[in-house]
């Protein structure tokens, strides 16, 4: 998919990105930087016509200004077969544009389609099933048996498949440096295909608000060489409790914590949550909550 | 431009309605048609609650095999209790409409029964409505049973809130009828239950045909 | 305003020109009544699958007799096609199927989608095996 | 239990930022009643405005509301934007409890209690003067209206004092919304508050659509009416089919949360997803109820404040009614990030889109109709150029998020807040300021400060600039909306910035109220006497400043576009007023209480059901009937405004005219 967007460091744009490292313009692979180019682009056809009306806007303005004895008036134009055309099929024609662009960046950047290796025949994709928890995000390695807490390790250059659901409320899973979003949701199972193609430290979030201890709901992920995202299975491996049922349970409580890792997990739990066969997150702990 | 140009106002284009073009405009002394506004007015009333019943549809057809392991419409429809509602509504109906005949003659005497006859009929639904809900919810299968019951109950149970509604401003206008006679406003008023109370029937075709008749042969 | 138009311009559910009387009106009522019933019991005949008609067909033409249905209500009992000049009326009832349709067909081609793409591995085996 | 779930530990005795408020607001309303009591203002009151069914009056009150409400939900922001400045690395001086409200009710009360009212009150007040009738075609349904939404006002604000507001944003999603995860009275206070003053647009809106249909001065064809009363017709179009949709899906959240029914909860098979998409199928068409008014009061004041008839006036008919359908199409918008597949997202994507042709020709429109034109930068005026030029960037953001992929990563980010405020207030709020500075004049009588009403106009217009471009910033940097605090630095800054800028509108608004006040004190001086303040061009300035309540002495006859610029034209053109019409007695609807005791049961029984005061309810519903009774059984009142009376004060105003166009200085 990165071969019909290629990343190209587009220069004026440095402009917005204002120095600071700006996570959605600063992406660090393919599904992101698909999600900046069609965003560039579509802002600087957009452009060239918004900058145009704002200058004549403010420009017929001035010069017809009543003060203005120079300027020629034509009470009567107020029709203009030729102006007319020209005023639909200008918007018409960039609308054209911009729905190619989104037609086929929809299909070629859909979440749920598969991406590819940095490399021809490069690492192979990884699989990690995510919850939203109140307020936390629990990650776990079905082929790795492992399973972590706000942080998140892959390795560079692989793609990942995140199989996203929610044990209470929305949530939306977002990784800014690495591109698109999806929404977490109790019951149900959105897919996501991201890559990070340099090992590195993105913040990640819930992009959709979910309660009070929403602002703390971020986590870390470690892109990581491949090689040393065998060493880190394995450092995790068997160490720590396991993430089985009481785990879990524990874990659905409100509240917030620091990054964790379980070395095992129960076989099948993501299914459990997701088709919702464990019970829903509990919510609040008391109903204290119900007269303030 | 040019030809604009001259006549910026299109003072000049009559639009082939004379200088009235196409408004529905006041009598000479700036009176409009109450008859006429609050018909409309109600028309468009009538309209926006057929939307309200058009998203209450939309979420019964997505939710109605959510049963989340409880009984599917077929187990629960019983379409002779259906059949029987159906042809008390239509009955109805048509009594409202000889009601609004005989008003249009300024009768008393018929309007009223006409209007008795409808009232009564729309109760026999509501009794049958009433007794279907009962019954679900007796054998457990009441609206928190599952997200298909839930909306089942809640698109049926708003057809029969405005049928219920129906009946207490029929009776209203049964009792206005006979205190004051037929006066302009209470006659506009009559129209606008006639509306009502047939729009009513067109909300429960769809109704029958999408719950009960679609939802039984499923 | 001595203006024709002015004339015809019409409620809902106003009797067009002539309100020539008892019998018309009756008439008018009696014939809505007439074909409405005659749909229903089509309907629910259709329904109960007496064999009428290709049953994978049953669901079509049960739409379809509905829709007749509200068009003789409509016509019959609301009156809103009736009298010269309802193009308002009629505007307004196209306005509203318009927007109705829209609700109702976006919101089950979306929804429709959503169920579908976003469905746990866990549910799908439950629903692989259709409704 | 007699008080249902109310008990004293609903008030906020603990919390002192809410009890100080509380006590501040209370004591300005004690004050305010006191006033009115001691000047012995309440007979006047009650029959001049709480009982009118006046047009104008209805919507002047409208716009008052919004306006007070615009103060509370400014207030909001400003707590949002000193908490978003502060609360880097630290909690900021607002729990998330505590800021979760505020969000939820700024969006809230700005939309829907001060958008909605804006809109609605100048609608009513400016439509059926420019189609050259006496009232609207339901006047005592209009005072209903206004009054629902009043209560509906009344209970959100409440909710500061008793108990909390929703903590779910202004959109409540369940199953945050559902009562497992929002056991609290919040999002009841939100549901029934909607529910009630929804009512009431719901009820302005067949108001107002009947009245633009069938009632129009002789000759007024749809050809010939304003801009202003199409995009009336539009909005009003789009109210009587969003509404309901938004009725039914309230409902549907409230039968959950009641009645433990299963519509979009996490288990018995309920669908959250459906919520969002009843929702937005409001609340796509509820964005453009808002601000296709706003564009019908730009078509007006750009055409009067340019001296020319507005340009291409066919196709911004056109362009209004394309957007008046188009925006049943595009809700899928509002949630690409379901995961919805590729086809669904492009198709709304792409028909999203074609929302910026129809937008884009009324704004090159507009431009052209200052082509040529003689523009006079009076307050109105400066609010339509600054309302193009940022109004154009918010939809090119708009447009921009209608990329399925771009709303990927921009989706839920302070960009689209910036997007949405920029469409709001540069759009919508600037509309009304410009509405209001425009007639102001027309229900008054007098004109507004210009010099104070420009200072306010170039404190907004900065202030919005330095607070929400840096939003676009942060947004792009990854932050999200709804951020109680935050650990990044780069955000800082750009927070402080949006947080200087928030104080600059917050001194633009207070320029607006210096602009009243000193306004009022020297009204004297800027009295409007011959009616037409501006050299207006259409029906309302034929009348005299403020119009007697039968609007017109007699029907004005229609011959063309701009009806009173024609007829103006002609007399100035002959030198001499056309000859005195013969008047006549004129029938107006009498006052009437029963919005007011509407808004009184609403307000009881929103309340009871909040607190699960059956009881109550119970007695309320009784009252609702009986209301209903009452009201059903009434002999419609009319009064007569004798002939005598109609020809004193038209004769007045044709002297005032005869004075300024043919004895003074022309007009
Ligand atoms: C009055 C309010 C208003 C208005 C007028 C608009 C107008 C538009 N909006 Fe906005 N919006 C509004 C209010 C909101 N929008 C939102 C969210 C929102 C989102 C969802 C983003 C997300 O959640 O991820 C999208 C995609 C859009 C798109 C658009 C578009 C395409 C327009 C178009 O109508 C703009 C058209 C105007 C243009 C384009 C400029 C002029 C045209 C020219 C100069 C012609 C040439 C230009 C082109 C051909 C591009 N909006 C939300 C968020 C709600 C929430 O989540 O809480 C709100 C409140
Ligand atoms: C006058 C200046 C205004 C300022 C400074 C302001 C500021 C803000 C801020 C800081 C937020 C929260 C952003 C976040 O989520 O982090 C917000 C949200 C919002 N504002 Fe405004 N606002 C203003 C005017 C308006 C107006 C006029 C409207 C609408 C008519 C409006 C509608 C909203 C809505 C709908 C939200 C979203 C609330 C939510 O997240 O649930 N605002 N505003
Ligand atoms: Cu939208």
């Amino acid at each position: 998919m990165a071969a019909r967007f290629p990343a190209r460091s587009f220069a004026p744009f440095g402009l917005l990105a204002l120095g600071g490292c700006s996570a959605v313009l600063d992406p660090q692979g393919p599904v992101g930087q698909g999600d900046r180019i069609i965003l560039i682009d579509a802002l600087l056809i957009m452009l060239c016509i918004v900058v145009p009306t704002i200058l004549g806007t403010l420009a017929f303005a001035w010069w017809f200004r009543a003060s203005n004895t120079k300027a020629r008036r034509l009470p009567e134009f107020t029709y203009s077969g030729r102006v007319e055309l020209l005023v639909w099929s200008i918007p018409v024609l960039i609308v054209l544009f911009l729905g190619g662009i989104a037609w086929i960046g929809s299909h070629e950047l859909d979440p749920a389609k598969p991406i590819a290796a940095a490399t021809p025949g490069g690492a192979k994709p990884i699989e990690v099933d995510v919850v939203s928890l109140d307020w936390k995000w629990l990650f776990l390695y079905p082929e790795q048996g492992i399973a972590t807490v706000n942080q998140l390790t892959v390795p560079a250059g692989a793609p990942i498949h995140f199989r996203i659901t929610s044990a209470s409320v929305m949530n939306a899973f977002f990784v800014p440096r690495l591109g698109s979003m999806i929404y977490a949701m109790h019951g149900m199972t959105t897919d996501l295909w991201l890559r990070a193609d340099k090992p590195g430290t993105y913040r990640g979030l819930s992009s959709h608000y979910s309660g009070d201890g929403f602002s703390d709901m971020h986590f870390v992920l470690n892109a990581v060489p491949p090689a040393q995202f065998g060493a880190w299975v394995a450092a995790v491996k068997g160490k720590g409790g396991a993430m089985d049922r009481p785990v879990y349970t524990a874990l659905s409580q409100q509240g917030t914590m620091p990054p964790a890792t379980y070395g095992a997990i129960q076989p099948g739990l993501f299914d459990a949550i997701s088709s919702g066969r464990l019970p829903q997150a509990p919510g609040p702990k008391d109903n204290q909550n119900a007269a303030r | 431009m040019s030809a604009a140009a001259a006549d910026p106002h299109n003072l000049r284009q009559g639009h082939g309605h004379g200088p009235r073009g196409n408004a529905a405009g006041p009598d000479e002394h700036g009176h409009f048609d109450k008859r006429i506004i609050t018909g409309y007015g109600f028309w468009i009333f009538l309209l926006s609650d057929i939307v309200m019943f058009s998203a209450l549809f939309a979420t019964y057809a997505v939710l109605a095999h959510a049963t989340a392991g409880g009984p599917s419409g077929k187990q629960i429809f019983d379409l002779q209790n259906v059949a029987l509602e159906t042809g008390f509504l239509l009955l109805s109906s048509f009594a409202c409409g000889m009601a609004a005949i005989a008003s249009e003659q300024k009768n008393l005497l018929w309007t009223e029964i006409g209007l008795l006859i409808t009232g009564l009929l729309g109760f026999a639904f509501l009794v049958l409505e009433l007794r279907e809900f009962a019954d679900l919810i007796a054998h457990g299968n009441g609206p928190t049973r599952s997200a298909f019951l839930s909306a089942f109950f809640t698109l049926v149970g708003c057809h029969g809130l405005h049928v219920g509604c129906g009946l207490l401003w029929l009776g209203t206008m049964m009792a206005q009828i006979w205190a004051k006679g037929f006066r302009a406003e209470t006659v506009r008023r009559l129209m606008c239950f006639n509306l009502f109370w047939h729009a009513l029937d067109i909300i429960w075709v769809a109704l029958f045909t999408i719950v009960y008749l679609l939802g039984a042969g499923q | 305003m001595s203006d024709p138009h002015h004339q015809s311009d019409r409620a809902p559910g106003d009797e067009g020109e002539g309100q020539s009387g008892v019998a018309k009106g009756i008439l008018g009522y009696g014939i809505g009544l007439v074909l409405a019933a005659g749909l229903t019991i089509v309907s629910f005949g259709v329904a109960a699958g007496y064999g009428w008609i290709y049953q994978p067909g049953i669901p079509v033409m049960l739409l379809v007799l509905a829709v007749a249905q509200m068009g003789v209500h409509l016509v019959f009992f609301l009156h809103i096609t009736t009298g010269p000049d309802n193009t308002n009326n009629v505007l307004a009832l196209a306005f509203g199927t318009l927007i109705v349709a829209l609700i109702v067909i976006g919101s089950l081609w979306i929804m429709a989608n959503l169920n579908h793409m976003n469905m746990s591995p866990g549910e799908m085996a439950r629903h692989m095996g259709g409704f | 239990m007699l008080l249902g779930k109310l008990t004293w530990s609903a008030i906020p005795l603990h919390e002192p930022i809410p009890l100080i408020t509380s006590i501040i607001v209370l004591a300005v309303v004690f004050a305010v009643l006191g006033i009115v009591t001691a000047k012995g203002w309440w007979p006047y009151l009650w029959r001049e405005w709480i009982t009118s069914v006046d047009h104008k009056r209805i919507g002047v009150m409208y716009c008052v509301m919004a306006l007070v409400m615009l103060l509370r939900g400014f207030a909001d922001a400003l707590m949002m934007r000193s908490q978003q400045a502060v609360a880097f690395h630290g909690p900021g001086y607002l729990p998330p409890e505590h800021y979760d409200q505020i969000f939820s009710a700024h969006g809230t009360i700005m939309i829907f209690f001060v958008a909605m009212p804006f809109v609605i009150g100048l609608m009513n007040f400016a439509m059926p003067l420019q189609l050259g009738i006496r009232d609207v075609a339901f006047p005592t349904f209009n005072s209903v209206s206004f009054w629902l939404t009043a209560s509906g006002a009344l209970l959100v604000n409440l909710s500061l004092f008793i108990g909390e507001f929703a903590r779910t944003g202004w959109l409540p999603y369940p199953p945050l919304s559902e009562l497992r995860y929002s056991p609290g009275v919040g999002v009841d206070y939100y549901l029934w508050a909607l529910q009630i003053s929804g009512i009431g647009t719901l009820i302005s809106g067949i108001n107002l659509v009947t009245t633009v249909l069938k009632m129009r001065a002789p000759g007024m064809s749809y050809t010939r009416m304003p801009v202003f009363c199409w995009t009336t017709l539009a909005a009003n179009l789009l109210i009587v089919a969003a509404f309901p949709i938004l009725t039914a899906t309230l409902a549907e959240l409230l039968l959950d949360r009641y009645l433990g029914f299963h519509f979009f909860t996490n288990d018995g098979g309920g669908n959250m997803m459906m919520f969002m998409n009843l929702i937005w199928a409001w609340g796509h068409p509820e964005v453009y109820i808002l601000i296709l008014p706003a564009f019908g009061i730009f078509s007006e004041v750009i055409s009067t404040f340019s001296g020319k008839p507005l340009f291409g006036y066919r196709s911004m008919i056109a362009a209004t009614m394309a957007i008046c359908v188009l925006s049943f199409m595009v809700w899928l918008h509002h949630f690409f990030t379901m995961g919805a597949g590729a086809d669904v997202n492009a198709f709304f994507g792409i028909a999203t889109m074609i929302i910026a042709v129809p937008t884009g020709v009324k704004i090159f429109n507009w431009m052209f109709t200052m082509y040529g034109g003689t523009v006079r930068f009076k307050t109105p005026m400066l609010w339509a150029i600054a309302f193009i030029c940022t109004f154009v960037v918010g939809g090119m953001t708009g447009v921009l998020m209608a990329v399925p992929p771009a709303d990927f990563v921009l989706h839920n980010s302070l960009f689209l807040v910036a997007h949405f405020h920029n469409v709001i207030i540069g759009g919508v709020l600037f509309g009304c300021f410009a509405g209001y500075e425009y007639w102001f004049p027309k229900a008054f009588g007098f004109t507004l400060d210009e010099r104070l009403g420009k200072t306010a106009f170039w404190c907004w217009f900065v202030g919005f600039i330095v607070a929400f471009t840096p939003l676009y910033v942060v947004g792009l940097e990854g932050m999200t909306r709804r951020m109680q605090h935050y650990d990044v630095a780069e955000w800082h800054p750009w927070l402080i910035v949006a947080a200087v800028g928030a104080a600059i509108i917050a001194l633009g608004i207070a320029f607006q109220v210096l602009q009243l006040i000193v306004s009022i004190r020297t009204r004297d001086q800027r009295r409007d006497v011959t009616g037409d303040p501006w050299d207006g061009r259409t029906l309302e300035w034929i009348t005299p400043s403020p119009p007697p309540t039968f609007n017109f002495p007699v029907m004005p006859n229609v011959e063309g576009e701009e009806a009173y610029w024609g007829l103006k034209s002609k007399a100035l053109q002959q030198q001499r007023l056309f000859d005195e019409p013969a008047y006549e007695k004129i029938e107006m609807p009498r006052n009437s209480p029963t919005g007011f005791f509407v808004a009184i049961v609403a307000t009881f029984m929103g309340f009871a059901l909040i607190w699960h005061i059956w009881w109550l309810a119970a007695l309320e519903f009784a009252c609702a009937y009986a209301v209903f009774v009452v009201f059903a059984w009434r002999d419609e009142h009319e009064y007569y405004v004798p002939a005598e009376e109609v020809a004193r004060i038209d004769r007045a105003r044709r002297a005032a005219r005869q004075q300024s166009w043919f004895e003074g200085t022309s007009a």
